[in-house]
């Protein structure tokens, strides 16, 4: 009784957190407002996630929820930032290519869905007895351990070059800036920097680039 | 199927009522203790003012985003009820007992970092843009401080669920093992329900934030889900830190129901202390000082779990 | 019915009040600060009445009007001694403060139980551009950033950045003369990119302020100090009370006013700066805002004194002499140095006037007096709120506000306080001893 | 079940909180043009507010999407971390020692002022 | 739900992240379409993992690398854009062409 309302709730969550998912995944390119395709994108992420929690990864399902939020608010402040028009107050195309998109697009999903119903997979369901994300956590500090410190590395590299390609007083600007304590010099000049420093920075994001 | 489902609605809805009331009156408690004369019944007060807002028309601008504007207050309360839901009362009595609520609140502070903003966002005024923009900075730096914090109860429970936290917590409470965990966690609290210090959102050089444009029954929702928050707040750091419903001679909800009112009581006493900090300034305390200060949190916490 | 009841128990709360402030108003703003039943907002999004406080000028009939119409529906406007616009119907003028809370409350209580109608708008009902109907999609817009969508022209990149050099979007708008952060009167023509101010040109200067009308004595014939130092004390913390405000200390703002009220020469401030400083209001709340010399100068006063400049006119008095006086200074010249400076100057103003009470000393020098506000000797103190343009620029939002709420910019009236706040002042008077 | 509950109450509060703003709203009329100009103390904007807003700390927010990566991998640590022992502690110290490298790079570089 | 449904969820995110990632001509939106994508991916390696691995961990590993290339992903592409258009004021995926040289 009890897992007979399970199966068919889950089924009936299952079918409308998809149609959710695709829903907010298509409204994303069909929004005007960029803060509206961020979030839109955050809530096809979000319904993944809940998938995620009924397929019992537990873990990863509210785990995408957080990255998510962060990953799309900052996503939602770029788009604001760089974007003509972010607010779409005025409605706009920017598309190009767009018919060769729709195909490839249509041409990705056919070819994936037909493997996904085609092919043979094993049907070897996670045991009832495990517990996801002790299993993740002891992979981690066991057999990928590997993967698990190289990834500490990469991303450490991540935040150095987020760092130099972002910063405007970057380390071969004024690095001594960093350090001193907010304050702006009398009279209220503001913390701007002379021209010269900012065609070096340019210069070196080139050079950094190429390498 | 009824315990299952809908004792915990009904639960929930229960405390955020009650929650959202309390909060309302204990801040005016607090208020009259430091001194600010209040008019009238303090009791009575939040039902006036609320249903003066019911009566207020709600305000517009010129051209918001309409669907985002009346969604994120009602997100925040639903945010607020998330949170709420996966805070253990007592050993059983606990809404939803998810294998990973401390995961899940995590989420719910990252998504109040999306309301928020949205809130901000959606008026398209400028002083509610500010704020909401502002806001952002802050919620985007106290999340760290937050998990590290919250890894930290998790180390000694081995779990990442709050009932096995409280659990973890029989002999010694986690406030004495970890003694830099609450007063950070505190923070967060303020942070995330933008209250006092930290209230860079809704705060008076901005004429209310990403509230001066509403009023009526949309700014009713937004300053419920506010004070709903507070409680969801306190609840969980009632459950991480204070032994949740652990405690002698009561029952666990009424040892769960004091200590929260505890940290609220902390809570909107620091609100009324403490000036509001400048954004930049937040930023960097979060980051230099607060961070690393986390980190040791951690570290005492994995020492202590091991000894 | 059920209406009734809501409507009954919404009159019951305390009466959410948008003060506009016109010439000599903030004294009504202090005294309904200190009402438990009022509430004081910063929006009018947040009122149910509008307080037109004191005389507007003709030129600031436009703001007001905008500002009229942006309450939103019920609300109803109540007018302390400024006459009310004739075409408004029942139309409120109190004229005596100690009536104004009361005022405040009936008209909320009549609003709510429905005797008294919503007031009715004022502007007429049209977008600022016309838009219905026009442009691709009937939005009013053109191609990706032109037209007036929604009555509105987009945002453009009008300035390059002054920090970063990441040129965006600028905002340009008006703000004022009824944002309750400015001093009263002030309106600014402020561009933004992102939350820091790029450009600030002072529109409509602060109106002049008027002091206490022992300065204006003193420099007619010799005044008891201990009055003189009184009343400079309570100017500085009306200016510190509305800091408060703003840096979010509600209690200690109002504790401020408080000591404002009851000051005598047995107040002492001991308690307020331990307030201040143990709450981190000089560490942890914005600063910026550094005068430079010539800026100093152009303000004078305790600004001036913050800033390392130790020009008081009251070294050249011999009474003053007498009682061991020298000028306070601090050396940073920014905002945090201005609030130690004037807390500095408060506490000496107390102590001068403890003195000057027991030895009875009265100022010597006429003709020129050292007011609240800075130096008067041939001309009164003139306005310097020119000196935002320069000093802003460059900060972030809060930092910029809070500079502006640190320095005292407004002229000083040529007439001194008029009709005596019946409450404020005179039990004040009777508490120094020594009237005149 | 618990993930039902859960699903339940945030949609009943949702609804709980959009239905306090629609009730009443239902018979209001939208408000009039002088009204609805954003509130500016008396002046008004020469545009709408929504624009390519400079935010001042976006170098900050890149650097959380990193530091936000290593929680991911922190959470299953935690819940391994007694019965792993010193290895985890180990490990700990790695990634403590990464973060703060990062955080101590970040701050020289001036990222968490505004830009 | 079923193995097959989920993969058919997944290849419908991937599809249309596909389409998205061509489509646009900003490179912030183009990210949207990349991210896109890999929710299609996570989605399918957490359904292979719940009904195929025999509940292996690696299965939820790949869903946190995958999660991890994204966020890498995302930091390293909002900073060259930042870069980029502090050089040239604009954000076109054309613009980046510049970099190349």
């Amino acid at each position: 009784m009890e897992s007979m309302n399970d199966g068919i709730g889950v089924d009936i969550a299952f079918l409308l957190l998809a149609t959710l998912a695709v829903v907010t995944g298509w409204r994303v390119f069909r929004t005007d407002s960029m803060v509206r395709a961020s979030f839109f994108l955050l809530v096809s992420f979000i319904a993944v996630g809940v998938i995620m929690i009924l397929l019992a990864a537990e873990y990863l399902g509210v785990a995408m929820f957080f990255m998510m939020a962060v990953e799309m608010t900052v996503m939602a402040l770029f788009m604001v930032m760089f974007m003509m028009n972010p607010a779409g107050l005025n409605p706009m195309n920017m598309v190009h290519q767009e018919r060769i998109a729709i195909g490839a697009g249509i041409a990705g999903f056919l070819i994936l869905g037909a493997m996904a119903l085609l092919a043979v997979f094993p049907d070897q369901p996670v045991p009832a007895d495990l517990e996801p994300v002790r299993s993740l956590g002891n992979e981690m500090l066991g057999d990928s351990m590997l993967i698990f410190e190289s990834a500490g590395l990469v991303l450490l590299t991540t935040m150095i070059g987020v760092v130099v390609l972002s910063s405007h007083r970057g380390r071969y600007g004024a690095a001594a800036e960093g350090s001193m304590p907010p304050g702006l010099e009398p009279g209220g000049d503001p913390a701007g920097k002379p021209e010269e420093d900012e065609a070096g920075e340019g210069e070196h994001h080139h050079h950094h680039h190429h390498h | 199927m009824f315990s299952e489902l809908f004792l915990p609605v009904l639960m929930v809805i229960f405390m955020l009522v009650v929650g959202g009331y309390a909060v309302a009156v204990l801040d005016r408690l607090v208020a009259s203790a430091l001194g600010t004369p209040q008019a009238g019944g303090i009791w009575l007060a939040p039902i006036a003012r609320g249903a003066w807002l019911l009566i207020q028309h709600a305000n517009a601008t010129e051209a918001p985003d309409w669907r985002a504007w009346r969604l994120a207050p009602a997100l925040y309360l639903a945010l607020a009820a998330g949170g709420l839901a996966v805070v253990p009362w007592s050993a059983s009595l606990v809404a939803t007992d998810l294998v990973t609520s401390v995961v899940l609140w995590g989420s719910v502070e990252a998504l109040a970092t999306v309301v928020i903003f949205l809130h901000g966002w959606s008026a398209n005024s400028l002083l509610a843009l500010i704020g909401g923009y502002r806001y952002v900075a802050l919620g985007l730096s106290y999340i760290l401080i937050s998990m590290f914090v919250l890894i930290g109860v998790a180390l000694p429970a081995e779990s990442l669920q709050f009932t096995q936290v409280v659990a973890s917590q029989e002999g010694l409470w986690n406030v004495i093992r970890q003694p830099l965990g609450l007063p950070l966690f505190l923070i967060v609290g303020l942070g995330m329900t933008f209250w006092g210090p930290l209230n860079l959102a809704d705060s008076t050089d901005l004429a209310g934030g990403t509230a001066s444009e509403i009023s009526g029954p949309p700014r009713l929702v937004w300053d419920m889900a506010r004070a709903a928050m507070l409680v969801a707040f306190s609840g969980v750091a009632a459950t991480a830190f204070l032994g949740g419903g652990l405690g002698p001679w009561l029952p666990g909800p009424l040892w769960m129901s004091l200590k929260m009112l505890a940290v609220l009581s902390v809570l909107l006493l620091l609100g009324r202390l403490l000036p509001r900090l400048a954004p930049e300034r937040c930023v960097t305390l979060m980051w230099v000082v607060l961070l690393p200060l986390s980190f040791i949190d951690l570290v005492w916490a994995g020492i202590g779990a091991l000894l | 019915m059920a209406v009734n009841w809501l409507h009954k128990l919404a009159s019951r709360g305390s009466v959410p009040v948008f003060p506009v402030l016109g010439k000599q108003g903030d004294g009504a703003l202090r005294h309904l600060a200190l009402s438990p039943q009022i509430e004081l907002v910063d929006s009018p999004r947040h009122a149910s009445v509008l307080l037109v406080a004191g005389e507007i000028p003709a030129d600031r009939f436009e703001p007001l009007r905008r500002v009229h119409d942006q309450l939103p529906y019920p609300f109803t406007t109540l007018w302390f001694r400024s006459e009310p616009w004739p075409h408004l119907e029942r139309v409120a003028r109190i004229d005596d403060l100690d009536d104004l809370p009361g005022a405040l409350v009936t008209a909320h209580l009549e609003l709510m139980e429905g005797c008294r109608g919503s007031t009715h708008r004022l502007l007429p009902d049209e977008p600022p551009n016309p838009w219905e109907g026009e442009g691709d999609f009937g939005q009013g817009g053109e191609g990706m950033m032109g037209g007036v969508p929604y009555g509105r022209p987009m945002a453009m990149n009008m300035a390059d950045d002054i920090r970063d050099g990441l040129t965006l979007d600028s905002l340009t708008f008006r703000l004022g003369p009824f944002f309750f952060a400015f001093p009263p009167g002030m309106a600014a023509e402020i561009t933004l990119q992102g939350d820091l101010v790029q450009t600030w040109q002072t529109q409509f200067a602060p109106y002049p302020q008027s002091l206490d009308d022992i300065f204006f004595n003193a420099r007619e014939r010799p005044v008891p100090i201990a009055e003189v130092e009184l009343a400079r004390a309570r100017h500085h913390l009306h200016r510190l009370f509305h800091a408060l405000h703003l840096a979010g200390l509600e209690n200690v703002s109002l504790r401020t006013l408080r000591l404002a009220h009851g000051l005598s020469t047995s107040s002492t401030l001991d308690g307020l700066r331990r307030a201040l400083s143990r709450s981190g209001f000089f560490r942890l709340t914005a600063g910026g805002g550094v005068l430079g010399p010539e800026q100093a100068r152009m303000i004078g006063g305790s600004a001036a004194r913050a800033a390392g400049m130790a020009d008081d006119l009251r070294s050249e008095d011999a009474g003053y002499r007498r009682l061991g006086f020298s000028p306070v200074c601090q050396t940073a010249g920014d905002t945090h140095a201005r609030w130690r400076q004037l807390l500095d100057e408060i506490d000496q103003s107390l102590h001068l006037a403890r003195l000057a009470e027991r030895d009875r000393v009265h100022t010597e020098r006429t003709g020129s007096v050292e007011t609240p506000r800075g130096p008067w000797s041939a001309r009164r103190p003139a306005d310097a709120s020119a000196l935002f343009d320069e000093l802003l620029p460059g900060l972030e939002w809060g930092d910029a506000l809070a500079t502006v709420a640190s320095l005292d910019v407004a002229g000083v009236a040529d007439q001194p306080v008029g009709t005596r706040p019946s409450g404020e002042s005179r039990a004040v008077r009777g508490g120094t001893g020594n009237d005149v | 079940m618990e993930l039902f509950a859960l699903l339940i109450i945030l949609i009943v509060v949702l609804g709980a909180g959009l239905l306090v703003q629609w009730l009443p709203m239902r018979h209001q009329p939208r408000p009039r043009w002088s009204q609805r100009v954003p509130f500016l103390g008396g002046g008004t904007p020469d545009s709408h507010a929504w624009s390519r807003y400079h935010v001042r700390y976006y170098s900050m927010t890149l650097l959380l999407i990193a530091f936000e990566m290593e929680m991911m991998f922190m959470y299953p640590w935690a819940v391994v971390f007694v019965e792993t022992g010193k290895k985890a502690m180990m490990e700990m110290g790695m990634f403590l020692a990464i973060l703060s490298v990062g955080i101590v790079y970040a701050w020289r570089e001036g990222v968490f002022k505004w830009q | 739900m079923t193995l097959a449904t989920l993969l058919l969820l997944a290849a419908a995110l991937i599809g249309i992240g596909i389409y998205g990632a061509l489509s646009q001509q900003s490179f912030v939106m183009l990210m949207m379409g990349l991210e896109l994508i890999l929710n299609g991916v996570m989605l399918a390696a957490v359904a292979f993992w719940a009904f195929s691995g025999a509940g292996a961990p690696e299965g939820q590993l790949l869903t946190i690398i995958v999660m991890a290339v994204m966020a890498i992903e995302m930091a390293m592409g909002f900073a060259l854009v930042v870069a980029v258009f502090r050089g040239k004021q604009a954000d076109m995926t054309e613009s980046l062409t510049g970099l190349k040289h």
